[in-house]
């Protein structure tokens, strides 16, 4: 997911970090502007279309009839996918999602499915034998960076969108969320923490940590990522970005 | 929803639309960042973009061609872009089409130009309602334009057909379904040139040719507002 | 599908249609002698060996029990599958369908699908539960050109061959073929338009439109093919020649 | 098809022949065009086609072997070759036969020959009657040596088993389904040298070695017939 | 599965044999130090670690619920699957079976089913509906050679280990065993028979024929590999090395 | 097995530790021949494999970096190791392991001394209770040190978690099904920077700090037993 960049802009990148700037002069812990688009799809039950700076990844919420799991008769069942949509980037290619693809997959589900965004057991027709399955399908369209906090804002955006089906099973008079989880992803250049990392400054970092939270700032799910580390304070440091920057993006989502 | 009884009545479809009408069309270029060129395309509630990546080093090295570039085209549907979620990965319908989208748009290349080269066309659906392929094909035009792909013409693409006897143009799914008749066409619009062909269903030779007939008005359309999307995009950028 | 020809030949097939003429002596909209073999295989329904000159083409008709598509509960299945085997060509490779299979499979597909060739409303066992499928499986022996049409001929002789089932659920007295569509491919070499093209007259020609007909003349399916285009004029002769020669063709079915 | 009480009555199988006797036999080389080498195999209720591409440049590039010719063998079933259509593609059993296909073939042939080249044996079973491995293998040589492919000898192959506690020759699939034991052979005619041998089910000592003697004998009338074949193919070309 | 050895290790492998020696002093028909243990894996229903000199392999059996073959209402099911792990050697890469992991678990699969090894009759929970499948699976660990011994001696042991499902439909009170099938493994070298290869030995090897026995001596399964041939009097006497081998392999049965 | 009212009672986890304790924990580096380097780690009732090769020549050769070794990770379950039988092969759960796998033993590795080449490291657990991925990261950081692949310090992991609101050590699966929260984390265990770092679950900022303070511990003793199991290793060399 992190593409090349050329020695001279890598030095410029990591000389701007150490003196709390950024190639679009931003502040450390600023977000490029944000927009969502609720609803652009109307093949979906729920769909958004969010926007961080030149990042677009679209998200759509399908729901349908299935078998529960053996080991969870009484509950829904939740299935997250991503492509990463070779028209995004230069870098992506045609094919079965590869490891990055499944990787923020299971990232954003992880964040909706511990925070119990979707109270799942509300989504049982009989118990044992027919559930509700969401399908959350994320669709990167465009990669500028950044695309985890994107694509878990997205899939909240869809389902907060998603509209009681027209299907006599359907009982619930709508969708039941009942939490708001938020990703904030905060990348380590040069040994500083920037939030919402451009494509090349992706390229630049040393390493990744991805912290989900719900309303009250607590911790639903984490992701390191990438081939550097972290110390346990700028682990500390990376979870108050993630409270307060968390905070803001979940004001979006309205 | 059930079959109408009749797909058209007093000369008005289900739509509203006449006979000889296309769904509103709204074409926009250059709408992506990372690629080469791009272009999206609303034709009724279909959604469309597509996107071009090069010329560029053609990956893997053996199909590199060395006397000229390769056209690669795919066709892709999103899961949420039909009614019943679409699993990802493509189906053979899909394979056919991204042959056949290929086919429509290489003979406006010069591919000679970029030897060992690929040209990398890719077409995502978005949300579909009939006449997906042929909205593609208009998208990757504009894209393809966008991306500064020299091209001895345009391709305009639509379809045309057969609903209760007669001959209409851009079909919805629901014409599509319980019609008659289904013909995607695409051609260079200038030269008049046809560079897809397909149908299904049923024509006599009378039919057949009222099809074309519509077929060539409906690319006149499309080409206009193909021309007028391009000349959006570099009207706003000169102004930047 | 399209073999390489050396630069020699093409430009002499190419001036040899600007003549009129052809590399075997045919005429332009001349086809290659044609045999129809029925029931060459015991373990099919139904089954044909087609030979169109030098090209093979086996194709072969299976009947299963399956449960319809939602959508279609009153109607039986078709399904249409095409190999192009490796011991065909030396341009054919093992594994999964390609594109050029896959259109070709699809194309046959049509062709009768299109035509109502078979009344699949007759090979419904139970409403929405339990319907007959039908497979024809095309198996191409031996490439020496014109696949589309001797494989669309093969499928709809192992059609008109194949046998009522011995099953008890299995009603009908024969078969329910109600129409013989018949595909006839007409290629632009040189400007020219040419019937049935051997090998080498494919790796020459600049596009090809196949037509399906039925028994009044009128069409069911079409498909262009290839990198080069028609003009409206080309398109009109080409139904011409699709319309006269699919009728030769129709009466080889017997 | 219920299993019959007994599968050999007075002294005859189910098919009426004796237990040493082979089904008919129809062997023809030559009988694809595009195909460097190819021959046909009829035996009782088989066919079996084989074809033969090479030596020819090996692809993909990467599998060149520097100081031999690689042996490559496919062994494929048609879809409607069996009683239940067979899904597309290989299985399980279709790659080790393609396998064991290849080792039965290989110690023949001169690969050293033709370094960095392929040689494709492609087998398409067409109709299947139990022996398929057999007949594939009895084909391919005919069609390597069709092909010009220059070989140490022929390869014949037949299979042998024991029914009815009788050892006996070449069996149908109703004695393979309901034998005790099935053994499929190839050898060398001339060398009496076996280059494929597998069995499953159950046999004595003396059981193996009776079985032995008859697949040494059926490998004689096969070794004739592949003879018979080649003669025949190699008359016609002469007096064409 | 056969390795590369250089020319001057197979010169001298193939001049030890003709002398009747081998590199690690064996007589040519020796095996190895064989060891087995059983139960090393409490997730499965059975299992056992078999050493064969350096070559490790383990088997696991595993039983569940699943619908008979149509042809084959009443008998169990057995499924046996190999796998050549990566961490096994350096010619094993990861992905799907190839060739070798094919047809070493189809050879093991044989030597039990063909010996009647397990009682399938009595896995039958109800005729034509609902069975119990027994799922062997073989994962070679460490390859020193001579892996299809080694694997059907850990299959054969894991089955032998296997105990009584906890589930009310399991009614038999053990595993229905009632064969010791043994596969013996017999190489040719420079035309000497030699047992039990190391994976030099079989890299230098003609050909190999795998022949399992029963209990009397009398064979149940045989398997021609390798790109050599085999003599009569050579089959004849690699079957009396198998039998005789196949004895003491099968005693370390217990 | 239903779920038990209470996970801790009096203090004690049902295995009977207290919720800082580690359970069992065995380690053997050098145990198969074929690998470069090898070791096994039995942590309660988890056993895993890893083994490593290289650095060796990279294949296929277009993933070669011209100035860098790739690391490869591949961790993969045997169908046998968990209850209920896993099919083989990878799904996304063991892709995405092997992924943040790498990306933990990455850190510590000198990989630009080996241009060109791949260090393969594969993982194989064979009986799975929770934990199998912390343990294999310990068991390939072990591997990698018998393979004598440099390494600038260890990597050491554990998981911590959440159970009846109270933050303990290695869970295990009956804690990871019915507790709350559960972190797998990885450590330099020298210059204490976290390697790998997943969660979810549920933490408040205290609960956090409570979880990485005991991690540290845990990863203490973890370092411990790796030290313990390669000076056997090289002891028992010596002495041979």
């Amino acid at each position: 997911m992190h593409e090349i960049v050329s020695s001279v802009k890598r030095d410029y990148i990591a000389d701007l970090a150490r003196q709390g700037k950024r190639i679009d002069t931003r502040t450390l812990d600023q977000f490029r502007e944000i927009s969502i688009e609720v609803g652009p799809v109307k093949s979906a039950q729920g769909s958004a279309l969010v926007k961080i700076g030149k990042t677009q990844v679209m998200a759509g919420v399908k729901v349908e009839r299935a078998e529960p799991f053996a080991d969870k008769p009484d509950s829904g069942m939740l299935i997250v996918n991503a492509e990463l949509l070779p028209l995004a980037s230069p870098t992506f290619e045609p094919g079965r999602p590869g490891e990055n693809a499944i990787e923020l997959a299971r990232v954003v589900d992880r964040g909706i499915r511990e925070s119990d965004a979707i109270d799942l057991e509300k989504l049982v027709i009989k118990s044992g034998e027919d559930v509700w399955a969401v399908f959350i399908d994320i669709y990167v369209l465009d990669h500028d960076g950044n695309l985890i906090d994107a694509s878990a804002l997205a899939a909240m955006a869809a389902l907060l969108n998603a509209k009681p089906l027209e299907d006599e099973a359907w009982t619930l008079p709508e969708f039941p969320i009942q939490k708001k989880p938020v990703a904030v992803t905060v990348v380590k250049i040069n040994d500083r923490l920037v939030v919402d990392p451009c494509v090349d400054e992706e390229g630049v970092m040393d390493a990744r940590i991805t912290i989900a939270t719900i309303e009250d700032g607590s911790i639903c799910a984490m992701q390191k990522g990438g081939i550097g580390c972290f110390s346990r304070e700028e682990l500390e440091q990376a979870h108050e970005l993630a409270r307060v920057k968390g905070a803001e993006l979940r004001a979006k989502l309205g | 929803m059930e079959k109408p009884e009749k797909l058209i009545v007093d000369g008005k479809r289900l739509d509203g639309r006449a006979p000889d009408e296309l769904r509103p069309l709204k074409i926009e270029a250059g709408i992506l960042k990372r690629a080469d060129g791009s272009a999206s395309v609303e034709l009724g509630a279909n959604k469309v973009l597509a996107a071009v990546y090069g010329p560029r080093e053609m990956h893997p090295r053996h199909l590199q061609q060395p006397d000229t570039a390769v056209l690669r085209c795919r066709y892709n549907m999103a899961p949420f872009s039909v009614d019943e979620r679409k699993r990802p990965g493509p189906d053979r319908r899909s394979v056919e089409i991204s042959k056949v989208t290929r086919e429509a748009l290489e003979p406006v290349l010069f591919l000679e130009l970029y030897p060992r080269s690929a040209i990398d066309v890719f077409i995502e659906v978005l949300q579909a309602d009939a006449g997906t392929r042929t909205a593609g094909i208009t998208a990757a035009t504009v894209a393809l334009a966008d991306a500064g792909v020299p091209m001895r013409d345009m391709i305009s693409s639509v379809a045309v057909g057969k609903i209760d006897d007669t001959i209409v143009l851009d079909l919805t799914k629901a014409e599509d379904n319980w019609g008659t008749t289904d013909m995607p066409i695409a051609m260079m619009p200038r030269k008049k040139l046809i560079t897809l062909l397909q149908m299904d269903g049923h024509f006599t030779k009378e039919e057949f040719e009222q099809a074309l007939d519509l077929a060539f008005k409906g690319c006149e359309q499309i080409y206009g507002a193909q021309r007028q999307a391009l000349r959006e995009k570099y009207a706003i950028k000169k102004g930047e």
